[in-house]
């Protein structure tokens, strides 16, 4: 099992693999993107509540769906750094931030801007939104960590720690902000009442999560991929690969 | 290796000595709880209607601000003078190190804020039959931020301006404790029952004290291995 | 189609606006974020051929 | 009976820089291994990756036979001494106090008579009480070197020991140095200052290959 688990970690063999699986991510997530949008902007009808705003959830729940689960997939990836010191695991957590935190930038833009003609202002203290925050939080304070290093091992190894801590930490962060929630607003109005909304206009909703997983994943190989380039550029197979571009 | 309850208390010994020999140390985070409380009522008007409802959470905020400060240089000086560097190549573990130094860090801080918060409650118009409730929530509350506030502390110990990275990495984690601590108050105020908050923060102070020792020795462990 | 013409597209009730918003920033977003590595990556090509022509060079 | 430390193809590097590669030796009681090289040749590198400290290398090292990465290291620490540049004293606090702590870190609770045998050792009788931070540079060097002789250990490992010490301080070092390796303890140190000869030196060099 070493052999197999070690031949997994070199970053050369990572290299071609990613190499294969590039186009396919980029088809298929370009592919359910698409098709995925447009069904749910132009063919599904309005939601008899809240209308037409409704449509910003095709986009909305992915987000914050492939940013919460790009913030454990650091953790992981931070886990295995630190326990088999694999460098392909700490480029992995090193491309995964950036991407997260753009992910979750975007859920919550796109919440804030549901929320203007649903409730009338441009901030909802909902109980997903204000998760959502805070796992935008987390991600900072993992990419301020990590260029606060010199010794780019050291940073690595740090926010592997980090990044595990916030992990264990998320499901009493979304817990506590629940019951904060529903202490202080009996749940009335809130995003996490949208399955209200008739299952015939979530099809697209399956499309578009699809999209934003493979999206994830094609831009997280594509960052992995340079990292590799930097790190290993004194190695032979490297060399060989800049000549014969 | 001799009886473990004397190193135990050696170590603990040491970490109160080297605090209670620099007194500005401890007074400091109180000073910063004392004035930044005494600011609300400047900014918001003193109306004691006004304060008595937003009282639980103000000295929740500002505790868990005071508490913060307090734990930024906590491994800097020993850092600086090397003695970190015989605590992570000393055979007691440092999972039992760390336990020790943050215990004591807070017996130093937590515990005082937690002491001086019935002074500030009044001055904040809260009615007393919170007060109670405060010093419980406040008790278990400083531990669970101590504790989170110290692997924020070990990561950022071998970095130069660690002070604001500090709180950009800790106060994310330090929101469930805020939402349980402020709740436990503001329903002892309103006379309703407080004890499943404060339970569950009893609970989150138990796990801390046993994990976080685990994350802050990893993390003093990066910051030496460079 | 749901809606019959291009016009009730944009304008879809009124919500028009902050739908077409949140999308458009989604795209930006998405666009930026394939963007950036494909970029680093050409730039990160030619450092590269520098770098082995110097070693290579010594 | 395996070598108390066998280093075998050591290879390390800092900041993309080698220092060593493929390095070998060992060391046996009775050795003082002078390790010696130009500055920033990774001389103190060496000395923390013995200690355990440093992590980022290659090779096969083993104490009394166990693998520093794994067994080898427990058993170490609480065989050995390591000095670095900084005093690893807390200035607030006495002698005593400095001293009950560094051992109770070893794992080993000593009386007041072993800590003033130590500090007497050193040449420091009677300054048990008195706060390091009113003690001059060398003082506070020599309550550093007073740990060696607290707490008994089979391997000192030193980093410049010999700095801020007047030269009296440096000859009675040097009589401490020898007098350990004589009694079967086992030295590695780094230092500038040309040693005189004694029994059981070796040295080792590092940097500009």
């Amino acid at each position: 099992m070493w052999a197999w688990f070690h031949k997994w970690s070199s970053p050369r063999w990572f290299y071609q693999l990613s190499g294969t699986l590039l186009p396919w991510l980029a088809v298929i997530s370009l592919a359910a993107l698409i098709v995925g949008v447009a069904w749910g902007l132009m063919f599904v009808p309005p939601d008899y509540k809240q209308g037409n705003s409704f449509r910003i959830i095709y986009i909305h729940v992915p987000a914050a769906a492939v940013a919460m689960a790009g913030y454990l997939l650091m953790a992981t990836a931070g886990a295995i750094s630190l326990i088999w010191r694999i460098k392909l695991a700490d480029m992995v957590l090193k491309c995964a931030a950036p991407i997260g935190a753009a992910l979750t930038f975007l859920a919550l833009v796109t919440g804030a801007i549901w929320g203007k003609p649903t409730w009338g202002t441009w901030w909802v203290w909902d109980a997903r939104i204000t998760s959502v925050l805070v796992l935008f939080f987390l991600y900072i304070g993992i990419i301020a960590l990590y260029e606060a290093f010199d010794n780019k091992e050291a940073a690595g190894r740090a926010s592997a720690i980090l990044a595990l801590v916030g992990a264990v930490n998320i499901p009493i962060i979304y817990w506590s902000v629940e019951w904060w929630y529903s202490l202080h607003q009996p749940a009335s109005i809130s995003f996490t009442g949208e399955s209200s909304i008739h299952p015939q206009m979530l099809r697209p909703l399956l499309l578009t999560i699809t999209g934003f997983y493979c999206f994830f994943g094609w831009v997280l190989l594509l960052k992995v991929r340079n990292e590799i380039l930097h790190r290993e550029r004194s190695t032979r197979w490297v060399r060989d690969l800049i000549l014969s571009r | 290796m001799s009886d473990p309850r004397i190193i135990w208390n050696v170590l603990l010994r040491r970490e109160l000595l080297v605090s209670l020999r620099r007194r500005s140390e401890i007074a400091n985070p109180l000073f910063f709880f004392l004035i930044v409380c005494a600011l609300f009522p400047l900014g918001l008007g003193p109306s004691p209607a006004l304060l008595a409802g937003m009282a639980p959470g103000i000295l929740w905020i500002v505790a868990l601000l005071a508490v913060l400060m307090a734990s930024d240089g906590l491994f800097r000086s020993d850092y600086d003078d090397g003695t970190l560097e015989q605590v992570l190549l000393s055979p007691v573990p440092l999972y039992v190190t760390s336990l020790v130094k943050v215990l004591a860090h807070w017996l130093l801080s937590g515990l005082p804020l937690t002491l001086l918060s019935p002074l500030l409650a009044m001055m904040l118009q809260m009615p007393p039959q919170g007060i109670p409730a405060l010093l419980a929530s406040l008790a278990l509350g400083t531990l669970v931020l101590s504790f989170i506030a110290a692997i924020g502390a070990a990561l950022t110990v071998g970095l130069k301006r660690g002070g604001v990275l500090l709180s950009l990495l800790v106060l994310p984690l330090f929101v469930p404790a805020l939402i349980f601590g402020s709740a436990a108050v503001q329903r002892a105020v309103l006379g309703m029952d407080s004890s499943a908050p404060l339970a569950l923060l009893g609970a989150m102070a138990i796990m801390f004290v046993l994990v976080a020792p685990l994350a802050i020795a990893g993390a003093l462990r990066v910051s030496h291995d460079q | 189609m749901y809606f019959e013409t291009v016009a009730e597209l944009l304008a879809m009730d009124g919500h028009g606006p902050y739908v077409w918003a949140a999308y458009g920033i989604t795209f930006a977003t998405l666009v930026w974020l394939v963007a950036q590595p494909l970029v680093a990556k050409r730039r990160q090509l030619r450092e590269l051929r520098g770098f082995l022509r110097r070693t290579e060079g010594a | 009976m395996p070598p108390l430390l066998d280093i075998q193809g050591l290879s390390y590097a800092r900041d993309h820089r080698d220092l060593a590669r493929d390095l070998s030796f060992q060391l046996e009681a009775g050795d003082i291994l002078r390790v010696e090289g130009p500055n920033g040749s990774g001389k103190t590198t060496l000395l923390r990756i013995l200690a355990g400290l440093y992590t980022n290398y290659e090779g096969e090292l083993r104490y009394r036979g166990e693998s520093l990465r794994g067994r080898g290291r427990l058993a170490m620490r609480s065989e050995s001494h390591f000095l670095g540049h900084q005093s690893a004293l807390k200035l607030s606090l006495t002698p005593l106090e400095n001293l009950n702590w560094l051992a109770a870190l070893n794992g080993q609770s000593v009386g007041l008579d072993a800590v003033e045998n130590a500090l007497a050792k050193v040449g420091l009788k009677g300054y048990e009480d008195v706060p390091c931070r009113q003690l001059s540079a060398g003082q506070q060097r020599r309550v550093t070197l007073a740990r060696l002789f607290l707490v008994s250990a089979g391997l000192w490992l030193l980093d410049e020991p010999f700095t801020a010490l007047d030269r009296q301080a440096v000859a009675e070092l040097e009589g401490w140095i020898g007098e350990f390796a004589a009694s079967g303890g086992a030295v590695v140190l780094t230092t500038h200052h040309a040693l005189g000869q004694l029994q059981g030196l070796r040295s080792l060099t590092l940097g500009g290959s």
